[in-house]
């Protein structure tokens, strides 16, 4: 993992919808968000494989890793993503999970643990509010808050 | 890849035939005869068009659910569930995001998966893995014309297996089912795969059996402005029509303000008429369909019905055919049955207690409707230019140069250029217009209505606002006024 | 019983006081001097009057439900819920029946065997029997303005009651709250008893604490034509004015059609100014509140979702200053508190979507309410003409001649002559228009309305569309149609 | 009780809103129903205490009384009307009850329970259909069907 870094300007971050997901409003919106608080986003849009994210992580040595679910298959979808990224030499690069994430309404705990047991750092329950993974982003990064 | 829009020749359809039937074991299932004969066992109560032009007569807005799982006995369950329990007066069904894509090893992998866990894994049900016999399992169960909805680029072998399985009505079109639903299909190659679908339902109708086809109105469901829905619903009409479709739902997504949504479905009923009329397709029945607010909903359940419930009255109000509802969990994930004829009933309640309410004849609605055909007109003129006389051509042409502009679309085939935000009355109007073809007068009017909106805000038109509109919903308001309680 | 519409003199109040307070033991407690001052003490973010003219101003509709039960503690968590979960504007405080016919006895038992069952056996919060200094730990628990709501026909000991215990809003009227909920009170009768309690509530303005007021707008809730609703509010707005009353909001109940209902708020708005100023109390503000369909409701929660919603859409799009929230389980009893939150925040959802949203210059909804003016004119005009100038004399004669008649009520006062049905867009029209006094241009139009309506259902028009529409909404329709599916 | 009729016109029908109840619509539509299929009916309106019931009764010697409750405290004001009809000779009259019977939106099969209990013959739940009480009645009162 790289060191802190003291100012958001230098902190990357890939975003993308994961699968063959293709809801791009959130993303497009998740990713002015993120870049008008000041990170340097690398947006991979829609129908993003494992792959796609962790070759530019690697291209881009990112910090982080957000990867958005909405269509329902999110468990399918994101199941190794932890092992590959591992692999990739990625050891420990914050995996950030949000969206829909499974089919249905169930409850967010559940679904939480699945995902957390599957190696990501962070579970956001539908809707979330970008402003907060915002906020957990800059504490997770120890990024100076404006 | 060269397309136009002419009728397939029967050589060329059945070449490409052999192949799609070939795509998934279960297209070897198919066959046309009996197919046909299938069809027409069919009760007429049964039959989509049937149904859709007898509401049309009797001035009435039927109302329809999606829904779709993975196992078919639950999917029966369901549906019988939403016609009795949701009183729903037609039934769906919707296809998994795999089949969509044609990913039906990952498809067969989900039904597996959903037999062992007893949890739908599928966001749909997988009309290609079950085939034909199961499809008309499923068709055969129910009292209601059923309807396949789905999102689906490449659809041939799924219309295939869909009509042989005893399904009446089929939504998509080559432009609708790819620039929302698709990355990296090219406007070419989609609107080819939907000739065959087009062709196929025209041979149905040539042997006697009427299929209903839906072009998808609400596209990304975010923001789109009437003309846009509109221009791609009357170009997706005119090329199933010339392969011999003969009846056609045109469709459109509430955007919220009632004069404008009540516009929209008036003007987009008469421009369909007048523009079939035009290239003769004089014969071609056209209906209408109104889909309840198609972008982000509230968490809260109680909230979701409000917003149901207006779209319910909009779609009445406005005289459409039928209205496909939303469901309380909207904002969750695929809603439980219970929730999907929640959604439904209080549905029905609205389009039955407002059926003798009509708001199509008031001047503001007439006004907003003929600023819609004209952008209409500037598009399609346009469209037609560039294809010279050919709509397909044409439409290739029209989004390369971004004259069609679909806001917030996943597909790398759209100019992205269009940038829709509302007025101060919550019309969606256009900040930047791209390329659209359209008139001075017309982009002096989406900035003057933008304008207007800056000025109450004291804040300058801006990329912002569209942001801020995207927002909005989910705080529970249509304008994303900045600093709103 | 001799009234007319003259400020009470303060030796007749004060002479009429020392007996209403006599009625019951906790109304010893109440000392206005101590009452004002604990009124003075309220904040200003909790003062009724001031929420609604600061919503009045932005153009916002306030939302606020109907709640109360036998136990204060639980009252108070009720409230508290509604406030918080149930994101309510305004609140209230529903009193039970026992009290609003001034049975404190049974009250009394009603709250006892509450206690013992721990189920509330009262429809409602016994304000009464439970006085003054509970009555302040209610209305001091909470952090929204409080109003309080009856139908109780001599309302003078609740008032006093009410005022000194916190609350800063009022409803009622002698009217109002005498012909939808009483059998055998003369209309003198209960005038009377509301001229003191608008006295009173003069005599708080007077020691500068200002108490809004709502005569009770929809009456039986059932078929009432926005001419005969607004009628009774304009009277009860002229009688509290004459007492010293400042802040008053009119109030309508909801009758189905869209252009009616906007035009009925619009109308009732402006007619009020207006006659509040022909008779010089120009310096009484002004505001509207619109009641969700005030009739029989659908037993589905769904159904009643549409209902709920669309009720509240049309109070937005009609820029009512408030609207009163019906619940999920209005058919089948009195609500729980989720069932009570649930119907708020669909309406807090429409409230806020459609803000900006605003039907009343349509010139539908202008000819409408110039139609309502007219008609209340000429009632009012009678009115004062039998009363000789006063307008309290006028509206006892008006009730014995049936130029004022209220449809469905239970009050042997009310001539019961006037017969209301649906015309075939759902607008209330009168099928019989009894002894009001209309012109013949007024009849016509009615009757031409029921006309083209008994030509659409081809009968004739006849009571038994009275009934048909009154039976209609139990099967989710407005307009009562013969066979309807 | 009165021998068996062959025609509802002689049959007579006390209805009427019990204690301090103003719900007037209902009762309205009832007793028009009600005529419309060819009873005699003795309306009492609204506001009906147990005595008014039993004295009309008595009077028109009617077939049955059908009691309306809308307010929510039917409860409290139906009890003991069995036994005062029973007091005035009226031992095997029919007690019919309809309406919003009890505080708030309860279990039907409990309120029913009780109201049986307190004597009553037949009870109704919420918006009960008006056709249906009168096809009971005429089964009951074995009145020849049209
Ligand atoms: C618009 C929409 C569509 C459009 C999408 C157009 C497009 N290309 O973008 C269309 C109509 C094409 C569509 C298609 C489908 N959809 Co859709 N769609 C929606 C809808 C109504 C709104 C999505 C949206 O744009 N919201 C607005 C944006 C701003 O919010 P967002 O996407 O939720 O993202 C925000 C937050 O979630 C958060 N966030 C997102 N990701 C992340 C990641 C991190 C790390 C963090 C911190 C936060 C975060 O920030 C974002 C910005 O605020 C949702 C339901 C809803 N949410 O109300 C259903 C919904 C997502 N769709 C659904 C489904 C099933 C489908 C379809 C399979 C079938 C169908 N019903 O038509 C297809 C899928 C096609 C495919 N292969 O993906 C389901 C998913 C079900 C589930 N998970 O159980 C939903 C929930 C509807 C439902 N209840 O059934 N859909
Ligand atoms: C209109 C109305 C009013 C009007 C009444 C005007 C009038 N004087 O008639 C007004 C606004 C004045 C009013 C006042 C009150 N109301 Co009110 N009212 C209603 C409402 C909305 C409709 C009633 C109605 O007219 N329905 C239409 C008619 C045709 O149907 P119906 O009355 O149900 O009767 C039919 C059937 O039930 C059946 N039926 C009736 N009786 C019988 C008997 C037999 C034997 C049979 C077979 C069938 C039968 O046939 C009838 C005809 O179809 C109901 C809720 C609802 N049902 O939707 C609440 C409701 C009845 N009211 C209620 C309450 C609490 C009150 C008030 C105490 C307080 C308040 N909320 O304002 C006061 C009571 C005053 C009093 N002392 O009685 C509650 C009762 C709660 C409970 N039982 O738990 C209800 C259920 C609303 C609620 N959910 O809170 N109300």
């Amino acid at each position: 993992m790289k060191n802190k870094k003291s100012n958001n300007d230098s902190i990357t971050i890939v975003t993308g919808v994961i699968g063959s997901d293709v809801h791009a409003v959130g993303n497009k919106i998740l990713t002015f968000k993120l870049e008008e608080a000041g990170f340097n986003v690398i947006n991979l849009g829609v129908m993003v494989d494992q792959e796609e994210y962790i070759d530019a992580a690697l291209e881009t040595n990112a910090d982080a890793i957000m990867v958005s679910s909405l269509y329902g298959h999110g468990e399918i979808d994101c199941r190794g993503l932890r092992e590959k990224c591992d692999e990739a030499g990625l050891t420990d690069i914050p995996l950030i999970v949000g969206g829909n994430l499974v089919v249905g309404k169930q409850n967010f705990e559940d679904v939480e643990k699945r995902f957390i047991d599957m190696g990501f750092t962070k579970v956001y329950p539908p809707g979330s509010d970008i402003e907060e993974g915002i906020e957990y982003l800059k504490d997770l990064l120890k990024v100076q808050k404006s | 890849m060269e397309i136009s829009n002419k009728k397939l020749s029967n050589d060329s359809f059945f070449a490409e035939r052999e192949k799609v039937l070939n795509q998934w074991k279960t297209g070897k299932e198919v066959d046309f005869k009996s197919s046909v004969e299938h069809q027409k066992s069919i009760p007429a109560e049964k039959r989509f068009g049937l149904k859709l032009a007898d509401a049309a007569t009797k001035g009435l807005t039927l109302i329809q659910p999606r829904a779709g799982v993975a196992l078919y006995e639950e999917h029966i369950n369901l549906l019988k569930y939403l016609e009795n329990e949701g009183e729903a007066d037609l039934l769906p069904t919707t296809v998994d995001s795999y089949t969509r894509l044609n990913r039906y090893n990952e498809a067969e992998e989900g039904i597996n998966k959903s037999k062992e866990t007893g949890r739908s894994m599928l966001n749909g049900f997988p009309i290609v893995n079950y085939g034909v016999d199961i499809c008309r399992k499923v068709t055969s169960a129910l009292k209601k014309p059923l309807q396949v909805r789905h999102g689906t680029p490449d659809a041939r072998l799924l219309t295939e297996i869909s009509i042989a399985g005893g399904f009446t009505s089929y939504e998509g079109g080559g432009i609708s089912y790819n620039i929302p639903y698709s990355k990296n299909h090219s406007i070419e190659q989609t609107i080819s795969h939907w000739q065959y679908t087009d062709r196929l339902i025209g041979m149905y109708e040539e042997a006697g059996v009427s299929i209903n086809r839906e072009p998808f109105g609400p596209l990304t469901g975010t923001l789109i402005s009437p003309c846009l829905s509109g221009s791609v619903a009357i170009i997706e009409a005119l090329l199933a029509a010339e392969q011999g479709v003969k009846d056609i739902t045109v469709g459109y997504g509430q955007c919220g303000n009632l004069i404008q949504d009540v516009a929209a479905i008036k003007s987009l009923e008469s421009l369909t008429r007048m523009y079939l009329d035009k290239f003769g397709y004089t014969d071609v029945r056209v209906t209408t369909v109104f889909h309840q607010w198609m972008g982000g909903f509230p968490q809260d359940e109680s909230k979701a019905f409000g917003v149901i419930s207006w779209g319910a009255a909009v779609a009445v109000l406005a005289k459409a055919t039928k209205v496909i509802v939303k469901t309380p969990h909207e904002a969750m994930g695929v809603p439980t049955k219970e929730a999907n004829a929640a959604g439904l009933l209080a549905t029905k309640q609205l389009v039955s207690m407002l059926r003798d309410q009509d708001l199509r004849t008031i001047p503001a609605v007439i006004a907003e409707s003929e600023i819609i055909g004209e952008e209409v007109k500037c598009i399609l003129n346009k469209v037609e230019e560039l294809g010279k006389g050919d709509i397909a051509v044409g439409t290739v042409a029209a989004f390369e140069a971004g004259v069609i502009d679909i806001p917030f679309a996943p597909s790398k085939y759209n100019a992205g250029k269009v940038m829709p935000a509302r007025d101060k009355m919550g019309a969606v109007r256009l900040i930047d217009t791209g390329n659209l073809p359209f008139t001075p007068e017309i982009k002096n009017f989406h900035r003057g209505k933008l304008e207007e909106r800056a000025v109450q805000e004291k804040r300058p038109v801006s990329i912002q606002m569209v942001i801020d509109d995207v927002y909005a919903i989910g705080k529970g308001f249509l304008v994303g006024h900045p600093g709103k309680r």
